[in-house]
Protein backbone atom coordinates (compact mmCIF):
# COMPACT_ATOMS: atom_id res chain seq x y z
CA UNK A 1 0.00 0.00 0.00
CA UNK A 2 3.06 2.40 0.69
CA UNK A 3 6.13 1.79 -1.54
CA UNK A 4 9.32 3.71 -1.01
CA UNK A 5 12.39 3.87 -2.79
CA UNK A 6 15.74 5.32 -3.24
CA UNK A 7 17.29 5.09 -6.74
CA UNK A 8 19.85 6.65 -9.32
CA UNK A 9 17.79 4.95 -12.38
CA UNK A 10 14.97 6.93 -13.77
CA UNK A 11 11.48 5.62 -12.77
CA UNK A 12 8.17 4.79 -14.96
CA UNK A 13 5.37 6.50 -14.51
CA UNK A 14 2.76 3.94 -16.09
CA UNK A 15 4.19 1.17 -14.41
CA UNK A 16 4.04 2.53 -11.32
CA UNK A 17 0.83 3.82 -11.98
CA UNK A 18 -0.42 0.69 -12.77
CA UNK A 19 1.29 -1.40 -9.60
CA UNK A 20 -0.50 1.11 -7.79
CA UNK A 21 -4.07 0.47 -8.90
CA UNK A 22 -3.95 -2.78 -10.85
CA UNK A 23 -6.36 -5.28 -9.69
CA UNK A 24 -8.66 -2.99 -7.97
CA UNK A 25 -11.70 -0.84 -8.41
CA UNK A 26 -12.09 1.23 -5.45
CA UNK A 27 -9.96 3.99 -6.55
CA UNK A 28 -11.75 6.92 -8.30
CA UNK A 29 -8.68 9.39 -8.22
CA UNK A 30 -4.86 9.39 -8.52
CA UNK A 31 -2.95 12.41 -7.79
CA UNK A 32 0.83 12.91 -8.69
CA UNK A 33 3.57 15.06 -8.29
CA UNK A 34 6.89 14.97 -10.49
CA UNK A 35 9.84 16.70 -10.01
CA UNK A 36 12.58 17.23 -12.36
CA UNK A 37 15.79 19.08 -13.08
CA UNK A 38 15.92 22.87 -14.28
CA UNK A 39 18.52 24.40 -16.49
CA UNK A 40 18.76 27.48 -14.33
CA UNK A 41 19.00 28.45 -10.79
CA UNK A 42 18.98 31.69 -9.10
CA UNK A 43 19.43 32.75 -13.31
CA UNK A 44 23.02 30.78 -13.93
CA UNK A 45 22.76 28.23 -16.35
CA UNK A 46 23.23 24.38 -14.37
CA UNK A 47 24.85 21.55 -16.48
CA UNK A 48 23.89 18.96 -13.38
CA UNK A 49 22.47 18.45 -10.40
CA UNK A 50 23.48 15.98 -7.36
CA UNK A 51 21.04 14.37 -5.24
CA UNK A 52 23.14 13.26 -2.10
CA UNK A 53 21.11 11.14 0.76
CA UNK A 54 21.58 9.36 4.08
CA UNK A 55 20.95 5.62 3.12
CA UNK A 56 18.56 4.48 6.05
CA UNK A 57 17.27 7.10 7.76
CA UNK A 58 16.32 8.85 3.90
CA UNK A 59 13.91 5.07 3.64
CA UNK A 60 13.09 5.56 7.19
CA UNK A 61 11.46 9.23 6.37
CA UNK A 62 10.18 8.38 3.28
CA UNK A 63 7.75 5.65 4.84
CA UNK A 64 7.07 7.29 7.76
CA UNK A 65 5.79 10.28 5.77
CA UNK A 66 3.86 7.88 3.55
CA UNK A 67 2.31 6.21 6.08
CA UNK A 68 0.84 9.40 7.86
CA UNK A 69 -0.19 10.82 4.35
CA UNK A 70 -2.41 7.55 4.32
CA UNK A 71 -4.04 7.90 7.41
CA UNK A 72 -4.41 11.51 7.50
CA UNK A 73 -6.09 11.12 3.67
CA UNK A 74 -7.41 8.00 4.25
CA UNK A 75 -5.39 7.12 0.77
CA UNK A 76 -6.03 3.53 -0.61
CA UNK A 77 -2.02 3.55 -1.77
CA UNK A 78 0.64 6.20 -2.28
CA UNK A 79 4.07 5.80 -4.18
CA UNK A 80 7.39 7.79 -3.16
CA UNK A 81 10.25 7.66 -5.66
CA UNK A 82 13.32 9.96 -5.24
CA UNK A 83 16.48 9.49 -7.56
CA UNK A 84 19.89 10.22 -6.06
CA UNK A 85 23.20 10.77 -7.69
CA UNK A 86 24.25 13.22 -11.01
CA UNK A 87 21.32 13.98 -12.75
CA UNK A 88 21.21 16.00 -16.45
CA UNK A 89 18.45 18.87 -16.77
CA UNK A 90 15.17 17.79 -18.14
CA UNK A 91 15.64 14.67 -15.78
CA UNK A 92 12.95 13.27 -13.28
CA UNK A 93 14.06 13.88 -9.64
CA UNK A 94 11.15 12.41 -7.52
CA UNK A 95 7.41 11.27 -8.02
CA UNK A 96 4.93 10.79 -5.83
CA UNK A 97 1.61 8.90 -6.88
CA UNK A 98 -1.51 8.97 -4.19
CA UNK A 99 -4.61 6.95 -4.64
CA UNK A 100 -7.76 7.69 -3.14
CA UNK A 101 -11.58 7.09 -3.57
CA UNK A 102 -11.86 10.58 -4.36
CA UNK A 103 -10.31 13.10 -5.84
CA UNK A 104 -9.97 15.82 -3.40
CA UNK A 105 -7.78 13.28 -0.65
CA UNK A 106 -6.03 12.60 -4.09
CA UNK A 107 -5.06 15.71 -4.70
CA UNK A 108 -3.89 16.61 -0.90
CA UNK A 109 -2.26 13.62 -0.58
CA UNK A 110 0.04 14.55 -3.33
CA UNK A 111 0.56 17.92 -2.42
CA UNK A 112 1.29 16.65 1.29
CA UNK A 113 3.53 13.86 0.17
CA UNK A 114 5.39 16.82 -2.19
CA UNK A 115 6.05 19.39 0.70
CA UNK A 116 6.43 16.84 3.66
CA UNK A 117 9.26 15.18 1.38
CA UNK A 118 10.91 18.29 0.85
CA UNK A 119 11.27 19.36 4.21
CA UNK A 120 12.01 15.93 6.60
CA UNK A 121 13.81 13.69 4.30
CA UNK A 122 17.18 13.70 4.58
CA UNK A 123 18.35 14.40 1.05
CA UNK A 124 20.62 17.33 -0.76
CA UNK A 125 20.95 18.95 -4.00
CA UNK A 126 24.62 20.11 -5.45
CA UNK A 127 24.01 22.22 -8.52
CA UNK A 128 26.98 22.34 -10.91
CA UNK A 129 26.97 25.53 -13.11
CA UNK A 130 28.80 25.67 -16.69
CA UNK A 131 31.58 27.56 -15.30
CA UNK A 132 32.75 24.47 -13.59
CA UNK A 133 31.60 25.74 -9.82
CA UNK A 134 29.31 23.89 -7.66
CA UNK A 135 27.45 24.98 -4.88
CA UNK A 136 24.76 23.18 -2.46
CA UNK A 137 21.18 24.55 -2.74
CA UNK A 138 20.25 26.12 0.40
CA UNK A 139 16.97 25.14 2.15
CA UNK A 140 14.18 27.26 1.43
CA UNK A 141 12.09 29.11 3.72
CA UNK A 142 8.98 28.93 1.40
CA UNK A 143 9.44 25.01 1.63
CA UNK A 144 9.76 24.85 5.12
CA UNK A 145 6.19 27.50 5.24
CA UNK A 146 4.07 25.27 2.38
CA UNK A 147 5.25 22.00 4.82
CA UNK A 148 4.00 24.00 7.89
CA UNK A 149 0.39 24.20 6.77
CA UNK A 150 -0.37 20.69 7.43
CA UNK A 151 1.00 20.61 11.44
CA UNK A 152 3.39 18.71 12.64
CA UNK A 153 4.40 14.94 12.14
CA UNK B 1 29.80 6.06 18.56
CA UNK B 2 29.35 6.15 14.94
CA UNK B 3 29.60 9.85 13.43
CA UNK B 4 28.29 10.70 9.93
CA UNK B 5 28.55 14.03 8.13
CA UNK B 6 26.54 15.12 4.74
CA UNK B 7 26.58 17.79 2.19
CA UNK B 8 28.69 20.23 3.03
CA UNK B 9 29.25 19.42 6.07
CA UNK B 10 30.65 16.06 4.69
CA UNK B 11 33.06 18.56 2.47
CA UNK B 12 34.66 20.73 5.09
CA UNK B 13 34.96 17.84 7.85
CA UNK B 14 37.06 15.95 5.24
CA UNK B 15 35.27 12.96 5.50
CA UNK B 16 31.62 11.07 5.81
CA UNK B 17 31.61 8.80 8.88
CA UNK B 18 34.33 8.22 11.30
CA UNK B 19 34.05 6.12 14.72
CA UNK B 20 34.56 7.97 18.09
CA UNK B 21 34.23 6.88 21.77
CA UNK B 22 32.35 8.81 23.65
CA UNK B 23 34.24 11.67 24.99
CA UNK B 24 34.44 12.19 29.01
CA UNK B 25 31.60 15.27 29.88
CA UNK B 26 29.53 14.67 26.43
CA UNK B 27 26.10 13.36 27.28
CA UNK B 28 24.18 15.24 24.52
CA UNK B 29 24.12 16.78 21.30
CA UNK B 30 25.11 20.00 21.67
CA UNK B 31 27.98 18.71 23.81
CA UNK B 32 29.35 16.51 21.18
CA UNK B 33 28.89 19.48 18.65
CA UNK B 34 31.60 21.58 20.98
CA UNK B 35 33.26 18.64 21.24
CA UNK B 36 34.17 18.07 17.67
CA UNK B 37 34.69 21.57 16.70
CA UNK B 38 37.99 20.71 19.39
CA UNK B 39 39.09 17.76 16.66
CA UNK B 40 40.40 19.00 13.64
CA UNK B 41 40.20 23.09 11.38
CA UNK B 42 37.63 20.94 9.44
CA UNK B 43 35.07 20.23 11.95
CA UNK B 44 35.78 23.46 13.13
CA UNK B 45 34.66 25.11 9.95
CA UNK B 46 32.00 22.49 9.27
CA UNK B 47 30.20 24.03 13.05
CA UNK B 48 31.11 27.39 13.33
CA UNK B 49 29.66 28.83 10.26
CA UNK B 50 26.80 30.49 11.61
CA UNK B 51 24.58 28.42 9.16
CA UNK B 52 22.13 26.00 10.60
CA UNK B 53 23.20 22.17 11.25
CA UNK B 54 20.49 19.29 11.87
CA UNK B 55 21.13 16.35 13.42
CA UNK B 56 19.84 12.76 13.98
CA UNK B 57 20.12 10.25 16.84
CA UNK B 58 19.53 6.68 15.57
CA UNK B 59 18.31 8.19 12.29
CA UNK B 60 15.74 10.23 14.21
CA UNK B 61 15.46 13.85 14.07
CA UNK B 62 17.26 15.15 17.42
CA UNK B 63 17.85 18.90 19.23
CA UNK B 64 20.48 19.90 20.68
CA UNK B 65 19.58 19.11 24.05
CA UNK B 66 19.21 15.12 22.54
CA UNK B 67 20.72 12.50 24.99
CA UNK B 68 23.75 10.60 23.12
CA UNK B 69 25.54 7.12 24.20
CA UNK B 70 28.77 5.66 23.22
CA UNK B 71 26.52 2.77 20.78
CA UNK B 72 25.03 5.73 19.23
CA UNK B 73 24.43 6.53 15.30
CA UNK B 74 25.23 10.37 15.30
CA UNK B 75 24.25 12.09 11.79
CA UNK B 76 24.81 15.92 10.52
CA UNK B 77 23.79 17.70 8.26
CA UNK B 78 22.44 20.89 6.60
CA UNK B 79 18.58 21.52 6.58
CA UNK B 80 17.15 19.17 3.62
CA UNK B 81 16.95 20.33 -0.05
CA UNK B 82 15.29 17.18 -1.94
CA UNK B 83 11.88 17.06 -3.48
CA UNK C 1 1.59 23.82 -24.76
CA UNK C 2 -1.91 22.70 -24.50
CA UNK C 3 -3.34 19.51 -25.27
CA UNK C 4 -6.90 18.59 -25.05
CA UNK C 5 -8.33 15.32 -26.42
CA UNK C 6 -11.76 13.60 -26.30
CA UNK C 7 -11.47 9.78 -27.04
CA UNK C 8 -12.86 6.50 -26.14
CA UNK C 9 -9.80 4.48 -25.98
CA UNK C 10 -7.49 4.80 -23.00
CA UNK C 11 -4.46 7.20 -22.62
CA UNK C 12 -1.03 6.34 -21.70
CA UNK C 13 0.20 8.67 -18.44
CA UNK C 14 3.93 7.62 -19.82
CA UNK C 15 3.85 9.06 -23.19
CA UNK C 16 1.48 12.00 -22.52
CA UNK C 17 4.73 13.07 -19.87
CA UNK C 18 6.93 12.92 -22.23
CA UNK C 19 5.12 14.38 -25.11
CA UNK C 20 4.71 17.29 -22.43
CA UNK C 21 8.26 17.44 -21.27
CA UNK C 22 10.85 16.75 -23.93
CA UNK C 23 12.59 18.63 -25.50
CA UNK C 24 12.57 21.34 -22.54
CA UNK C 25 14.45 21.48 -19.14
CA UNK C 26 12.67 24.47 -17.73
CA UNK C 27 9.81 22.32 -15.87
CA UNK C 28 10.48 22.02 -12.41
CA UNK C 29 6.88 20.22 -11.77
CA UNK C 30 4.29 18.44 -13.31
CA UNK C 31 0.95 17.89 -11.59
CA UNK C 32 -1.29 15.17 -12.74
CA UNK C 33 -4.53 13.92 -11.93
CA UNK C 34 -6.14 10.58 -13.35
CA UNK C 35 -9.79 9.89 -12.48
CA UNK C 36 -11.15 6.37 -12.06
CA UNK C 37 -14.11 4.60 -12.16
CA UNK C 38 -15.15 2.95 -8.93
CA UNK C 39 -17.03 -0.27 -8.76
CA UNK C 40 -19.70 1.29 -6.09
CA UNK C 41 -22.14 4.36 -5.89
CA UNK C 42 -23.96 4.95 -3.42
CA UNK C 43 -23.56 2.09 -2.07
CA UNK C 44 -24.60 -0.22 -4.92
CA UNK C 45 -22.30 -2.23 -7.04
CA UNK C 46 -21.82 -0.80 -10.88
CA UNK C 47 -20.79 -2.56 -13.97
CA UNK C 48 -20.40 0.25 -15.96
CA UNK C 49 -20.32 3.88 -16.81
CA UNK C 50 -20.80 5.35 -20.18
CA UNK C 51 -19.96 8.62 -20.64
CA UNK C 52 -21.98 10.90 -22.77
CA UNK C 53 -20.41 14.25 -24.45
CA UNK C 54 -21.78 17.28 -26.83
CA UNK C 55 -18.98 17.04 -29.34
CA UNK C 56 -17.60 20.70 -30.90
CA UNK C 57 -18.71 22.16 -27.42
CA UNK C 58 -16.75 19.58 -25.28
CA UNK C 59 -13.07 20.39 -26.93
CA UNK C 60 -14.13 24.06 -26.82
CA UNK C 61 -14.44 24.01 -23.30
CA UNK C 62 -11.89 21.98 -22.40
CA UNK C 63 -9.25 24.37 -24.24
CA UNK C 64 -10.73 27.28 -22.93
CA UNK C 65 -10.19 26.15 -19.51
CA UNK C 66 -6.68 24.94 -19.95
CA UNK C 67 -5.95 28.44 -21.60
CA UNK C 68 -7.00 29.73 -18.95
CA UNK C 69 -4.95 27.50 -16.48
CA UNK C 70 -1.79 28.01 -18.42
CA UNK C 71 -2.41 32.07 -18.06
CA UNK C 72 -3.95 31.54 -14.61
CA UNK C 73 -0.85 29.43 -13.05
CA UNK C 74 2.07 30.43 -15.77
CA UNK C 75 1.98 27.00 -16.58
CA UNK C 76 4.51 25.90 -18.95
CA UNK C 77 2.31 23.05 -20.86
CA UNK C 78 -1.01 21.24 -19.79
CA UNK C 79 -2.71 18.21 -21.08
CA UNK C 80 -6.37 17.44 -20.41
CA UNK C 81 -7.77 14.08 -22.24
CA UNK C 82 -11.25 13.27 -21.35
CA UNK C 83 -12.56 9.45 -22.48
CA UNK C 84 -16.27 8.95 -23.65
CA UNK C 85 -18.50 6.07 -24.16
CA UNK C 86 -18.82 2.64 -21.93
CA UNK C 87 -15.95 2.33 -19.65
CA UNK C 88 -16.04 -0.73 -16.94
CA UNK C 89 -14.67 -0.10 -13.22
CA UNK C 90 -10.76 0.49 -12.99
CA UNK C 91 -10.65 2.31 -16.13
CA UNK C 92 -9.27 5.73 -16.42
CA UNK C 93 -11.49 8.82 -17.54
CA UNK C 94 -9.60 11.54 -17.26
CA UNK C 95 -6.30 12.65 -16.69
CA UNK C 96 -4.84 16.30 -15.67
CA UNK C 97 -1.21 17.24 -16.37
CA UNK C 98 -0.22 20.91 -15.74
CA UNK C 99 3.63 21.81 -16.17
CA UNK C 100 5.17 24.60 -14.49
CA UNK C 101 8.97 26.05 -13.04
CA UNK C 102 8.00 25.35 -9.95
CA UNK C 103 5.72 22.69 -7.73
CA UNK C 104 2.96 24.96 -6.78
CA UNK C 105 1.41 26.38 -10.01
CA UNK C 106 2.16 22.46 -11.26
CA UNK C 107 -0.12 21.20 -8.33
CA UNK C 108 -3.02 24.27 -7.90
CA UNK C 109 -3.00 24.04 -12.00
CA UNK C 110 -3.22 20.27 -11.96
CA UNK C 111 -6.08 21.18 -9.08
CA UNK C 112 -7.94 24.15 -11.15
CA UNK C 113 -8.45 21.95 -14.35
CA UNK C 114 -9.92 19.03 -12.69
CA UNK C 115 -12.18 20.91 -10.34
CA UNK C 116 -13.36 23.22 -13.78
CA UNK C 117 -13.65 20.67 -15.62
CA UNK C 118 -15.74 19.09 -13.48
CA UNK C 119 -18.18 21.94 -13.70
CA UNK C 120 -17.78 23.43 -17.08
CA UNK C 121 -17.28 20.70 -19.64
CA UNK C 122 -20.24 18.69 -21.13
CA UNK C 123 -19.80 15.30 -20.42
CA UNK C 124 -22.22 13.18 -18.35
CA UNK C 125 -21.90 10.14 -16.55
CA UNK C 126 -24.25 7.12 -16.33
CA UNK C 127 -24.24 4.53 -14.11
CA UNK C 128 -25.29 0.74 -15.19
CA UNK C 129 -26.15 -1.11 -11.73
CA UNK C 130 -25.68 -5.21 -11.34
CA UNK C 131 -29.77 -5.68 -11.58
CA UNK C 132 -29.41 -3.70 -14.78
CA UNK C 133 -30.98 -0.95 -13.68
CA UNK C 134 -29.57 2.96 -14.87
CA UNK C 135 -28.85 6.01 -13.89
CA UNK C 136 -27.96 9.57 -14.44
CA UNK C 137 -24.91 10.63 -12.12
CA UNK C 138 -26.49 13.99 -10.34
CA UNK C 139 -24.29 16.88 -10.65
CA UNK C 140 -22.36 17.29 -7.03
CA UNK C 141 -23.00 20.19 -5.07
CA UNK C 142 -19.55 19.78 -3.72
CA UNK C 143 -17.81 19.75 -6.92
CA UNK C 144 -19.58 23.38 -7.77
CA UNK C 145 -18.03 24.74 -4.27
CA UNK C 146 -14.84 23.27 -4.97
CA UNK C 147 -14.75 25.15 -8.87
CA UNK C 148 -16.30 28.28 -7.32
CA UNK C 149 -13.04 28.28 -4.96
CA UNK C 150 -10.88 29.68 -8.17
CA UNK C 151 -14.01 32.13 -8.98
CA UNK C 152 -15.22 32.64 -12.29
CA UNK C 153 -14.16 31.89 -15.76
CA UNK D 1 -32.48 26.58 -35.51
CA UNK D 2 -30.58 23.21 -34.45
CA UNK D 3 -31.45 22.00 -31.40
CA UNK D 4 -29.94 19.17 -29.39
CA UNK D 5 -30.45 17.57 -25.93
CA UNK D 6 -28.33 15.38 -23.64
CA UNK D 7 -28.37 12.51 -21.46
CA UNK D 8 -32.08 12.14 -19.53
CA UNK D 9 -32.65 15.15 -21.82
CA UNK D 10 -32.10 13.31 -24.86
CA UNK D 11 -33.83 9.94 -23.02
CA UNK D 12 -37.09 11.87 -22.47
CA UNK D 13 -37.35 13.62 -25.75
CA UNK D 14 -36.94 10.53 -27.12
CA UNK D 15 -34.57 11.97 -30.31
CA UNK D 16 -30.58 13.47 -29.99
CA UNK D 17 -31.48 16.70 -32.19
CA UNK D 18 -33.94 18.00 -34.97
CA UNK D 19 -34.08 20.77 -36.97
CA UNK D 20 -36.95 23.83 -35.93
CA UNK D 21 -37.66 27.00 -37.45
CA UNK D 22 -37.61 29.58 -35.21
CA UNK D 23 -41.52 30.07 -33.92
CA UNK D 24 -43.20 32.78 -34.18
CA UNK D 25 -42.96 35.29 -30.88
CA UNK D 26 -39.84 33.43 -29.85
CA UNK D 27 -36.47 35.15 -29.28
CA UNK D 28 -35.02 33.80 -26.13
CA UNK D 29 -33.83 30.67 -24.56
CA UNK D 30 -36.51 30.76 -22.15
CA UNK D 31 -39.47 31.63 -25.08
CA UNK D 32 -37.86 28.79 -26.84
CA UNK D 33 -38.09 26.13 -23.99
CA UNK D 34 -42.11 27.19 -23.05
CA UNK D 35 -42.99 26.86 -27.12
CA UNK D 36 -40.46 23.24 -26.70
CA UNK D 37 -42.72 22.16 -23.73
CA UNK D 38 -45.67 22.11 -26.09
CA UNK D 39 -44.38 20.00 -28.63
CA UNK D 40 -44.64 16.85 -27.44
CA UNK D 41 -45.82 14.78 -24.35
CA UNK D 42 -41.43 13.66 -24.34
CA UNK D 43 -40.45 17.46 -24.78
CA UNK D 44 -42.80 18.02 -21.54
CA UNK D 45 -41.51 15.70 -19.69
CA UNK D 46 -37.71 16.52 -20.18
CA UNK D 47 -38.54 20.23 -19.39
CA UNK D 48 -40.93 19.77 -16.10
CA UNK D 49 -38.93 17.54 -14.16
CA UNK D 50 -38.33 20.67 -11.62
CA UNK D 51 -34.78 19.57 -12.34
CA UNK D 52 -31.98 21.81 -13.17
CA UNK D 53 -32.10 22.26 -17.45
CA UNK D 54 -28.64 23.72 -18.79
CA UNK D 55 -28.33 25.41 -21.76
CA UNK D 56 -25.89 26.47 -24.98
CA UNK D 57 -26.35 28.82 -27.71
CA UNK D 58 -23.50 28.06 -30.48
CA UNK D 59 -21.50 26.36 -27.84
CA UNK D 60 -21.33 28.45 -25.23
CA UNK D 61 -23.13 28.08 -21.63
CA UNK D 62 -26.27 30.51 -21.60
CA UNK D 63 -29.14 32.23 -19.65
CA UNK D 64 -32.96 32.05 -19.98
CA UNK D 65 -33.05 35.71 -21.30
CA UNK D 66 -29.96 34.95 -23.95
CA UNK D 67 -31.20 35.27 -27.89
CA UNK D 68 -32.30 32.75 -30.44
CA UNK D 69 -32.19 33.14 -34.22
CA UNK D 70 -33.11 30.49 -36.68
CA UNK D 71 -29.14 29.98 -37.34
CA UNK D 72 -28.18 28.96 -33.84
CA UNK D 73 -27.43 25.52 -32.49
CA UNK D 74 -29.42 25.07 -29.17
CA UNK D 75 -28.18 22.65 -26.56
CA UNK D 76 -30.08 21.32 -23.57
CA UNK D 77 -28.68 19.23 -21.20
CA UNK D 78 -28.28 18.65 -16.92
CA UNK D 79 -25.68 20.19 -14.54
CA UNK D 80 -22.15 18.13 -16.07
CA UNK D 81 -20.68 15.25 -14.49
CA UNK D 82 -17.48 13.93 -16.31
CA UNK D 83 -14.01 14.57 -14.78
Amino acid sequence: MVRVVVQSADFDIGAEMAALTSGRADIGGIGSFIGTVRDTAHGARIVSMTLEHYPGMTERAMTQIAEAAVVRFNLLGCTLIHRVGPLPPGENIVLVLAAAPHRQAALEGAAFLIDWLKTKAPFWKKERFVDGSEAWVDAREEDDLAATRWGVL
Amino acid sequence: MKILYFAWLRERVGCGEEDVALPEGVATVGQLVTWLRGRSPGHEAAFSQGRLVRCAVNQDFATPDAPVTDHDEIAFFPPVTGG
